[in-house]
């Protein structure tokens, strides 16, 4: 299993090459990877539906505790089929589709990273490595969405998709990381038998709430939901795979996996289950609202990810079983319906509904799969889908209070009807609206076929469910529920409650599929509403973000090197004075009385002539007060028993004042620049920095400490390093590398005098 | 005026102070002075010599150029540090030969790093001083 | 004598820093250099403050017997000082060139690099 | 004989001076410095393997005991450390081969780069305080130098701002190193580890620390010392800012790891707390201000200064997985802002520009480019598996365990908006069309890059995305280097012992 998914990784390399050679041959290449996966699922089957489950580990990052540990039990292998699966048909279905597009081959290896990642997120048994997979579908997302990069609005729906989902992953790998401190285990297997530990951990709140995040953004769950019609920029084979069949299921998918774990509290009912009720009612209703077929279909998706949440949340036996069947029905005919409208839109050139009509004689082929997936969006009877509704139905009624899930449940089946109809029936059936660029025609068979075989699938399991039942779906709720359980679907349950209400939303949904042109209409004036929903909330805060941004960025990095440094002189005197004034410091002012005269003398001057630097308004006054504070320091290094210093410091300083001198002559005379209010406050900063310096010394030479070293230079200096001058044996033996890198300094600094003053690879100065 | 009392005393001096600066250099380790001060010394006595007679005529007296005695001298002062490395010691201990010099004192690799010191600053002073005057 | 040194010290950092916080370039070396010196006298102070008793072992003696100044303080000084006048003439250098190549001696009008968005 | 200690600083050293010999020959200087930074690099894993095998190794300079001469010390966190800037050297350097122009390589650009690279080894590699602040002006006077070579208009602005405030930290540092030695007496910091307890002062320690935080932080450009980073970064040659950006703000990073795991532990309540302040002030406003820029290389620069609120923050919670984290994560962002950087180089040297608003359409004309910048700007956005998806679940993790929930909140946040530059910068320059062919011209390389210099540029670019990859696919080794390191980071007897020996 870990092979298989690393492997489809590293296949990913390979399409780009093979379509050089291939061209719009590839895909059916490229299918034979994702179909043998399906092949190698397929063999497991038997034993999982026996009750067994199939682990693999290898080591990956054991000291964080993270294995690439993968777990294969019945939820599992039905989302891996379903991967496999729909992902054989879309790569076959996307060599047609995006035949001689140029940029196919990076295409095909996007989806191949997405389906391998897919795969890990579903298998992984380890929440990191769940968590690895999880964001690279997210990426793989973002670069499929954006696959028309020419197109501003595929790169920003892009963006949205990865930022809502990257906002929910960092929020999940965060609940991920406190689950684990709280259960001791990163293991989902180990996990699975600490629910009751997780439930009462002080954690619990934060953990259920960040993982729910994580799971609602890639679910599109209100009020997040918003990415996912805009994803569909993308082309339609990716739409069908990602933003239906597969990834967007990847957070229904972990709430389904970490049931076990977080469900059954109040906290939970009360979280999942509404959001997972307003997302269907919202999807449900919008998708009526729209008129471009992709966008029908987007927002259905929508509607259908709220009521698999809506069913987990429930979290009954009843409802897991639905919601499993109903995400095994969902990813039939949304897939087939997506696949449909993408060879609608490739034959005619338009998706918009009120153009598309009675097609069927030209396309016979979609047109049977597309009537035939409608008819299982609808729910219609026998489908699959009809008894995954019913089940959904027996599940709800069973709650208390059972009206409000129940009424919104029937609200969605009804609005379900519509965009089957709409979206299934209405582009076959009837007159032709009006004339195409090209004569529509039938597509390519590697085109229809796809959706035809999604689409019969979902009628064939619905004539038949039992096999389906006992071979997948018993398992699959086995493992939400970690419960073996016996799931036995029937088309007949015989007259009862359930069937009463999906026949009345059957017929309700018929009206309003006839009446829904007079239905939008009654609906424009929300409008100006809808278009500050979530998506708004989403765009003002990435537009507060920018004026925070360019409001600090111009504050800070104001170009002003005045500014630079007297924000780091007040950063530095603050916090330095802030640690110092924390304890009493001992300044021990009492040490001046063994002044002498000369030294007051020379104190003073050094300080005159900084004054003279200062103030002066001549340049040249100003460098030769420069020169004297260098020979007083000097001055004092020599009173200080430091010969050595003073004879450097007054050669360089000789030479400190020669160089200002010749390059004094080439700069103008000193002009106003600052105003009077500017200088008051740097003098202020500036003397408050001074003063603190002074403290600081005072502080540091009041304490006494032996002089450690000195006395190992004093009686080896000679001895051992054959020197009188201590200064210089330190400089040259004891401290030599100091010297080293001092001469370093000297030689760059002359080569950067010299190249200052020699090269100049712009172009002239002045322009 | 001055520029003539310059040119003339500096052809005397620039000998003079060249041996003072030699004479710094190596009384070092023994007596304030060393490689840094010495070079100064040095470096100020060309530096005169190229204010009264032109850089071209001092660059001709020098005869090294002063990149190059950077690299000289930043060559002497690592590669002193380095002889120890052959005697299987640390970087940069000090070797010294037994016999005693005069003036010097004795003789040891601590003398060939001060004596790199003295021809990176002569070099580096130089060059910058050079090179400013140049424009 | 320390107190004294610790006043000159700290009038010779906030000249340095009034200075560096000038527009003018010229006044941003001048500060750079008193900021330098500051730095050495600093150190020199930290050795402690000797008089008359340099770190130089007497002719005849072998090791120093009374009390000297702290020879280390020293040594880091000139190692300081001599990177600090590397520093330096790279600076003077460089505010020269900037005069020459961008015209003007306000710092304020050096901005491009920061230009606001 | 540890002569393992001594190559880091030996080899740029002899390479730079047989390069300033060989003045006037480019190409000799070319083949010179290549050597250099491959025998820099050998160096360094000899270094690596030697310290792993036996523990931290020292030397002491002119055969002089501690503390009285200047040791060499190496870590693991050293030799990883001094592994990172022969990457970084070799990487710049090749890529230098292809873009580099002649007037600054016949001005001293690859003595200059040893040089630096020397300055950056010694202060990885050094045990004395005062050898340190050496090193650190060794480095940056090389980086003055480079930063300024050519003395175009844009990069003397820059280099003004950098010089300045980079002299305001040498001054603060050698201001603290000065009060440290009048404080404890010595300048051995295994000596000064052993004796910081012993100050009489009150809060005089405390004090230090804050003063070396600042000098430190300036270098490594935290909140809010950060504006010379992006004044500079973004004005020289892509090469050099590359290796500014990869290696140099480590460095100051380094340092400040350096002196908070061994010297200032005592008041770890109000230093590494005000650590993580400023580290979560750095990660915010970095990020803030790359999301305004327009320019390719100032995103950057920002970007680089959010990531080093990561760097800090390691440090600022102080455990072994903060700091096993905070290794872990230098590794990382040595590797990916090198190569971005570098990408930037070659985006500039096809298109011309570094402009956002003009360029575009990267990705159809130049697909390898295009995934050489993914993969490091992934990285930067934290997308598994790559490296920097490990840094930030590391840290993260390390910060749920002591409950600093505000700063992981801070950093989860930050490396949202950091995948989100990154993605901008991914669809404005390579995936749109460029705005020239909208207007209908074509795309007009500034100067077409030649095939065989297209791969020499690609060359290092590759090994560095490579290797952010090769680092988060096989984080178990890295990680357990790291941690070594943090061990020996956090267990300072170790080191006292290995440099001070038996002296008690």
């Amino acid at each position: 299993m870990v092979w298989i998914v690393l492997l489809s990784f590293v296949s990913a390399f390979f399409p780009p090459w093979l379509c050089r050679v291939l061209h719009s041959r590839t895909g059916w290449i490229v299918a034979l990877l994702p179909a043998a996966i399906t092949a190698y699922f397929a063999r497991f089957i038997e034993e999982i539906s026996s009750g067994g489950t199939v682990v693999e580990s290898m080591g990956w990052v054991p000291c964080l505790g993270i294995e690439l540990s993968f777990h294969l039990d019945g939820l599992s292998l039905l989302f891996a089929l379903l991967i496999s699966g729909i992902g054989t048909l879309v790569v076959i279905y996307s060599g047609s589709y995006l035949a001689g597009h140029y940029q196919l081959g990076r295409f095909y290896s996007t989806l191949l990273i997405f389906m391998a990642s897919m795969l890990g997120t579903v298998l992984a048994d380890n929440v990191i490595t769940l968590f690895v997979f999880w964001e690279l579908t997210s990426f793989s997302s973002y670069l499929l969405i954006g696959f028309n990069s020419d197109q501003k609005p595929a790169r920003e729906a892009a963006l949205q998709a990865l930022l809502v989902t990257g906002a929910g992953g960092l929020a999940l790998l965060a609940g991920f990381l406190l689950l684990g401190q709280a259960a001791g285990t990163l293991e989902i297997s180990a996990l699975l038998a600490k629910g009751d530990a997780v439930r009462s951990h002080p954690f619990y709140v934060p953990i259920l709430l960040l993982i729910l995040a994580g799971a609602m953004t890639k679910s599109a769950q209100f009020p997040f939901h918003f990415w996912l019609p805009n994803a569909m920029q993308a082309p339609t084979p990716v739409s069908t795979y990602l933003h239906s069949a597969t990834m967007v299921k990847a957070g229904v998918y972990l709430l389904a996996r970490l049931s076990p774990v977080l469900a059954g509290t109040a906290i939970w009912e009360n979280v999942v289950t509404p959001v997972g009720m307003i997302t269907m009612l919202t999807g449900a209703f919008l998708s009526l609202l729209q008129t471009d077929l992709k966008l029908v279909l987007a927002y259905s998706t929508v509607s259908a990810l709220g009521g698999m949440t809506m069913m987990l949340g429930v979290g009954s036996q009843p409802a897991a079983e639905a919601a499993v069947m109903f995400l095994v029905a969902h990813a039939l005919y949304k897939g087939a319906l997506f696949l449909v409208v993408g060879i609608l839109d490739h034959e005619t050139g338009t998706r918009q509904s009120g153009r598309l009509g009675g097609l069927f004689r030209a396309m016979p082929a979609t047109g049977l799969a597309g009537i035939l997936a409608g008819f299982s969006m609808a729910g219609f009877m026998p489908s699959f889908n009809f008894i995954a509704k019913e089940q959904t139905y027996a599940a709800i009624l069973e709650t208390t209070p059972a009206v409000f899930l129940t009424a919104a449940f029937f609200v969605a089946g009804t609005c379900y009807v519509v965009v089957g109809g709409i979206t299934g029936f209405q582009p076959f059936t009837g007159r032709p609206r009006e004339r195409f660029l090209k004569p529509p025609h039938e597509a390519p068979p590697s085109m229809w076929v796809c959706p035809l075989i999604m689409a019969a699938a979902g009628v064939l399991v619905g004539v038949f469910p039992s096999p389906a039942g006992k071979y997948m779906l018993s398992s699959a709720v086995g493992a939400v529920l970690q419960a073996p359980s016996e799931v036995q679907p029937a088309l007949w349950h015989g007259p009862d409650v359930k069937l009463f209400l999906s026949t009345a939303a059957m017929l309700a949904g018929i009206c309003l599929y006839l009446a829904r042109a007079k239905f939008r209409r009654s609906m424009e004036p929300l409008t100006p509403l809808l278009s500050k929903g979530p998506e708004h909330l989403y765009s003002l805060s990435l537009a507060w973000l920018d004026t925070i941004a360019c409001a600090q960025t111009r504050v800070l990095q104001s170009g002003r090197l005045n500014l630079y440094l007297l924000i780091t002189i007040v950063t530095t005197t603050g916090l330095v004075g802030a640690s110092m004034l924390e304890h009493e410091p001992i300044l021990g002012l009492e040490r001046w009385s063994d002044l002498h005269i000369y030294e007051a003398i020379l104190a003073v001057v050094l300080l005159t002539s900084t004054v003279v630097i200062v103030r002066s308004r001549s340049r040249l006054a100003a460098v030769a007060a420069l020169g004297v504070v260098g020979y007083a320091v000097a001055l004092l290094f020599l009173l200080f028993s430091a010969p050595d210093l003073a004879m450097t410091q007054f050669c360089i300083e000789t030479l400190s004042v020669v160089l200002l001198v010749m390059v004094l002559y080439r700069l103008p005379r000193y002009r106003d620049y600052s105003s009077g209010k500017e200088r008051f406050r740097d003098a202020v900063v500036a003397t408050l920095a001074g003063g603190l310096i002074t403290a600081l010394v005072l502080v540091a030479t009041a304490v006494t400490r032996e002089a450690r070293l000195t006395p190992f230079f004093t009686e080896h200096s000679l001895l051992l390093a054959k020197g009188r001058n201590i200064v210089n044996v330190i400089l040259v033996d004891f401290r030599g590398l100091d010297t080293l890198g001092e001469i370093t300094v000297l030689a760059v600094a002359a080569l950067g005098v010299y190249s200052l003053l020699k090269l100049n690879t712009g172009k002239k100065s002045g322009d | 005026m001055i520029s003539l009392i310059l040119a003339t005393a500096i052809r005397y001096l620039l000998p003079l102070l060249l041996l003072l600066s030699v004479y710094i250099l190596l009384r070092g380790h023994n007596a304030p002075g060393g490689g840094f001060i010495g070079g100064l010394v040095a470096s100020s006595a060309f530096a005169l010599f190229a204010l009264a007679h032109g850089v071209d005529l001092s660059k001709r007296v020098l005869r090294i150029a002063p990149r190059n005695l950077i690299t000289a001298g930043l060559f002497t002062a690592g590669s002193s540090g380095c002889v120890p490395l052959f005697f299987n010691l640390p970087f940069m201990t000090g070797l010294w030969f037994e016999t005693h010099i005069n003036v010097i004192g004795k003789l040891g690799t601590p003398f060939f790093f001060d004596l790199g010191v003295f021809l990176v600053v002569l070099g580096v002073t130089l060059m910058i001083i050079f090179s400013l005057m140049e424009e | 004598m320390e107190v004294v040194m610790s006043f000159v010290i700290g009038g010779l950092y906030a000249s340095g820093l009034y200075l560096m916080m000038r527009r003018n370039i010229l006044k941003l070396v001048l500060g750079i250099a008193l900021l330098s010196h500051a730095a050495n006298l600093l150190i020199f102070t930290m050795g402690r403050l000797t008089r008359g008793h340099p770190p130089l072992i007497p002719p005849g003696e072998v090791r120093v017997l009374e009390s000297i100044a702290d020879p280390l303080p020293e040594a880091l000084i000139l190692t300081a000082i001599v990177i600090g006048f590397g520093v330096q003439a790279f600076a003077i250098v460089l505010i020269r060139r900037c005069f020459e190549t961008l015209g003007t001696d306000d710092l304020d009008e050096m901005r491009s690099t920061d230009r606001a968005p | 004989m540890n002569l393992v200690l001594l190559f880091p600083i030996l080899i740029p050293f002899a390479t730079a001076v047989a390069c300033l010999l060989a003045w006037k020959q480019r190409h000799v200087q070319r083949v010179l410095s290549i050597t250099g930074a491959v025998l820099l690099q050998a160096s360094g894993f000899l270094l690596l393997v030697s310290v792993w095998q036996s523990g931290i190794r020292a030397v002491q300079m002119g055969n002089w005991p501690a503390p009285f001469g200047i040791t060499l010390v190496s870590d693991l966190f050293s030799a990883i450390m001094i592994v990172m800037a022969g990457l970084t050297g070799v990487t710049v350097l090749v890529y230098s081969l292809a873009d580099m122009d002649t007037g600054r390589e016949s001005f001293g650009y690859h003595p200059l780069m040893h040089i630096l690279l020397m300055g950056v080894c010694g202060a990885f590699i050094t045990g004395d305080v005062f050898n340190l602040y050496v090193w650190f002006e060794v480095m940056l006077i090389a980086s003055f130098v480079l930063l300024g070579l050519g003395g175009e208009k844009a990069q003397l602005e820059g280099t003004v701002k950098y010089v300045t405030l980079n002299l305001m930290s040498s001054a603060l540092f050698l201001a603290a190193v000065g009060i440290m030695y009048g404080a404890v007496g010595t300048l051995n910091m295994a000596d000064l580890a052993r004796h910081m307890g012993t100050v009489k002062q009150p809060g005089l320690v405390t004090t230090l620390a804050t003063l070396f935080l600042l000098a430190f932080g300036i270098k490594a450009a935290i909140f809010p010392l950060f504006f010379w980073l992006p004044a500079s970064y973004p004005t020289p040659p892509a090469p050099i800012a590359a290796i500014f950006a990869g290696l140099l703000t480590k460095v100051g990073i380094y340092a400040l790891i350096r002196v908070f795991t061994l010297l200032f532990v005592q008041d770890l309540e109000y230093t590494h707390a005000l650590l993580l302040v400023l580290a979560g002030l750095t990660m915010i406003s970095g990020i803030l201000g790359a999301l305004v820029q327009n320019e390719l290389r100032r995103i950057l620069s920002f970007v680089l200064v959010s990531h080093i609120g990561f760097m800090i923050m390691g440090l600022g919670i102080f455990t072994h997985l903060a700091i096993t984290a905070s290794v872990f994560y230098i590794v990382h962002d040595v590797i990916v802002k090198t190569g971005l950087f570098l990408v930037g180089g070659v985006v500039r040297a096809e298109r011309g520009t570094y402009e956002m608003s003009s360029l575009g359409g990267l990705y159809s004309s130049n697909p390898w480019l295009s995934a050489l910048f993914l993969l490091p700007a992934l990285s930067v956005g934290g997308i598994p598996p790559l490296s920097g998806f490990w840094g930030k679940l590391v840290l993260v993790k390390a910060g749920m365990e002591t409950g600093q929930y505000l700063i992981v909140a801070t950093a989860l946040i930050v490396a949202l908006l950091s995948l989100l530059v990154m993605m901008k910068m991914w669809a404005d320059a390579f995936w749109r069309d460029s705005p020239g062919s909208a207007a209908g011209g074509s795309v007009v390389s500034a100067n077409p890059v030649s095939f065989e210099s297209r791969l020499v540029l690609f060359c290092p670019i590759g090994v560095l995305g490579l290797l952010t990859l090769a680092a988060g696919i096989f984080a178990e080794p890295v990680l357990t280097v790291c941690s070594r390191a943090a061990d020996q980071l956090l267990n300072t007897e170790e080191y006292i012992r290995a440099v001070l020996g038996g002296i008690p």
